[in-house]
């Protein structure tokens, strides 16, 4: 069972890193939305402050929206997906797989370079470490709810923007205590308990997620 | 053993599309009674709330719109669970007629709770927990919607819509809980709604529009999925009998 | 029984004329026009079907 | 082995096709002809449990195939029209990741010798996207090279294939019918196989 798992991750990363391309610019564009921000509103440090958790999640959000589209879409094309549904083990598996490699490669980096930023926003180092620490936490759930989107959407038209029409509301309760966690710890609350229901999120997301997919791609595979 | 058999008749789209037919009128007259009996109880008779005067007589729709749009998603998620389950053919069609009678419901609950809203706390908006609910609410219908017709194989489509419906009716649980959390976070209690004891004639007008939508809704709903029957089953003989046979009435 | 003095009071709602009768004339109008497409759409299909079928079987008579 | 009963396919609106049913024993080869859209494509995705029948059903030793998925698929392997190959990938490692994610023992050497087999040797270590139509062709049928499942199910073999390579995968595909194997294929072109019994299907 972990065999496969770990199949499907080191193929989707070997992938991932001979097209490095992708990977930069969902960063670059997660980096440029978050920066445009104080344009917008102004400099303030009060103001900015207030803004930072929301502007990071929502900016991650969007990154990680930007990636899922090609999730399922070059393995449909090439005919890998239809040899992954045939294999001889449930596809949730590799599901699975594709998920967790897809975290590796969008959430996780997002994660890391978010209290850089955060630091534009003036936040304290505490509210920085809740940053890092929600978004590692949050990200997996964005990248599992994502692949039902994005296997629901396999191979139609639009499918871009259909998938976010699909996928943004499910991603509320992810972004309202990811955000929350930051915001808690920025008003001296304490993000514990946001936290804490981030990662109860998360678990049941991979938990379930993954499962969904799968049915969605064999719809999409008939 | 009868039993199955007279579930399978009434599944079957040759039996279901003249039944539907002969339905409809019955839950027109019935949306009719109990709009004209609700709206002269809520509207004529019903004393004035001493809190909010007159404008709480929105609530005769805004609560039966908001129930309607609530309960509607959940039965388009019931036809999708039995469509995935036994891959009935009727099941997803039904999904797809109710959906857009679920999203009018959903938008003018949250139209209506604007209108209400404005004079009950100052805006035509605010993010209290429950608007903001319907408000996604009304996103899921859209994004089912915009989901099956993007597909053209209409059985795809059935199957990726019912998958859909899964997932949200999953979801709607922990959407409202995280809003309300979320809420409660940032207002504090600020904008409850005044939680008056209702009159017993409030209650029943209430009811008696519930009840209305009820029947609207269903109304609408089998008179859609005929249509989409009729499109689906264009090439099956019960189809062309069913329709020569509407010639040869008219004709008579 | 009825509670309204006057039909002007009624309408006027106490003040709030402009928000219940906005709600309720939407309402109205939303439940008057989706039945009206709903049921041109289903005799639109039913006269579509209904010709192409025609169509069809004077196809295959002639 | 493999047996079909009444197997009827409806795409979108349109019947493609009804009651069609086969035999197929160890050491036979099913081909399967008929007309652009009579519904190839469609029965060998029913075959390999992909798409669900309309009405009838497909049988492997005797039992629903939907029953037993996960063990008839352990005895399948498959061949689309598309040919499964990352073209980020070298050909070598497409080979030994499709053989990891079917669940296979596939080790490098054997990997080197099939493709050498195939006619790639020296491009190993070539991304694929530099490969032409046909070779790409060949990276994809390298694998049936060591492939030992009992039904191979084959959508075009011969096709972008040059008159050596035809020949060979016609060799590689007697060795398997020799081996007691069944294989069901559609083509345009009908090949000689020399070696197992040939059953035709035509379809529409």
């Amino acid at each position: 069972m972990l065999k496969i798992i770990a199949a499907v991750i080191g193929r989707d990363l070997k992938l991932a890193l001979r097209r490095q391309a992708d990977i930069v610019s969902a960063l670059f564009f997660f980096i440029i939305v978050v920066s445009l921000f104080p344009l917008g509103v102004g400099p303030e440090p009060d103001l900015l402050r207030k803004l930072a958790p929301g502007v990071l999640w929502v900016a991650a959000l969007l990154a990680t929206m930007l990636s899922l589209p090609r999730l399922f879409a070059d393995d449909h094309r090439d005919g890998t997906l239809e040899q992954l549904a045939l294999a001889p083990h449930p596809l949730g598996l590799a599901v699975t797989g594709k998920v967790f490699a897809h975290w590796l490669v969008s959430g996780l980096p997002l994660a890391l370079l978010a209290p850089v930023l955060g630091l534009q926003f003036d936040l304290p180092t505490d509210a920085l470490l809740v940053l890092t620490g929600s978004l590692l936490l949050g990200t997996p759930a964005l990248s599992g709810i994502g692949a039902i989107g994005a296997a629901l959407t396999l191979g139609l038209r639009g499918g871009g923007i259909l998938l976010s029409l699909l996928v943004l509301p499910l991603y509320i309760p992810v972004l309202i205590f990811g955000a929350g966690a930051v915001d808690a710890t920025v008003a001296g609350l304490g993000g514990e308990g946001h936290l804490s229901l981030l990662a109860a999120l998360t678990f049941a997301a991979l938990g379930f997620a993954p499962w969904a997919s799968a049915a969605a791609l064999k719809i999409a595979l008939e | 053993m009868k039993d199955r058999f007279n579930l399978y008749r009434f599944a079957s789209p040759a039996t279901f599309y003249p039944l539907a037919g002969r339905m409809i009128p019955w839950f027109a007259a019935f949306a009719a009674l109990f709009g004209l009996a609700g709206l002269y109880l809520g509207m004529l008779v019903a004393p004035t709330d001493f809190q909010q005067g007159e404008g709480y007589r929105i609530i005769f729709i805004h609560v039966p719109a908001s129930w309607m749009s609530m309960f509607i998603y959940l039965v388009m998620a019931f036809w999708a669970a039995i469509g995935l389950a036994f891959n009935t053919r009727l099941s997803g069609m039904m999904a797809q007629a109710l959906a857009p009678t679920g999203a009018l419901m959903a938008f003018l609950s949250l139209w209506t709770g604007a209108l209400w809203g404005k004079p009950m706390w100052g805006a035509w908006w605010v993010w209290d927990a429950r608007l903001t609910s319907e408000l996604i609410l009304l996103f899921l219908y859209i994004g089912y919607m915009a989901l099956v017709a993007a597909i053209d194989d209409p059985r795809r489509a059935d199957k990726a819509g019912g998958l859909l419906l899964l997932v949200g009716v999953v979801n709607i649980p922990i959407i409202y809980f995280s809003v309300q959390w979320w809420n409660t976070l940032h207002q504090g209690s600020s904008v409850n709604l005044t939680k008056s004891s209702m009159a017993v004639t409030m209650l029943w007008g209430m009811l008696l529009m519930a009840f209305c939508f009820w029947s609207y809704a269903i109304a609408v709903a089998l008179a859609r999925v005929r249509s989409i029957l009729l499109e689906r089953e264009r090439h099956t003989d019960w189809v062309k009998a069913e329709l020569l046979g509407v010639g040869d009435g008219e004709r008579a | 029984m009825i509670y309204w003095n006057s039909f002007g009071d009624f309408i006027a709602m106490g003040g709030y004329g402009f928000y219940v009768w906005g709600s309720f004339g939407l309402t109205v109008a939303i439940m008057a026009i989706e039945p009206v497409l709903v049921g041109r759409r289903l005799k639109n299909t039913q006269a579509r079907l209904k010709r192409q079928l025609r169509a069809e079987s004077r196809k295959e008579t002639a | 082995m493999l047996a079909a009963e009444q197997l009827a396919c409806v795409r979108g609106e349109r019947r493609l096709f009804a009651n069609v049913g086969f035999r197929l024993d160890g050491g036979e080869l099913l081909y399967l002809q008929g007309r652009n859209g009579a519904g190839k494509t469609s029965l060998l995705r029913m075959l390999i449990g992909l798409l669900p029948p309309e009405a009838g059903q497909i049988l492997w030793r005797g039992q629903d195939i939907h029953e037993q998925i996960d063990e008839y698929r352990a005895e399948l392997c498959y061949l689309g029209h598309h040919n499964a190959i990352k073209e980020e990938l070298t050909p070598l490692e497409n080979l030994l990741l499709s053989a990891r994610l079917a669940d296979e023992t596939l080790s490098e050497d054997d990997a080197l010798d099939a493709l050498e087999q195939v006619g790639l040797a020296g491009r190993e270590d070539l991304a694929c996207k530099y490969l032409s139509q046909g070779q790409k062709r060949r990276v994809a049928l390298a694998r049936l090279v060591k492939e030992r499942r009992a039904l191979w199910v084959l959508d075009e073999p011969f096709v972008a294939l040059d008159v050596a390579a035809v020949a060979w995968l016609a060799g590689i595909i007697s060795g398997h019918l020799q081996r007691g194997g069944l294989a069901v294929m559609t083509t345009h072109q009908p090949v000689d196989i020399p070696a197992g019994t040939v059953r035709e299907l035509r379809l529409g």
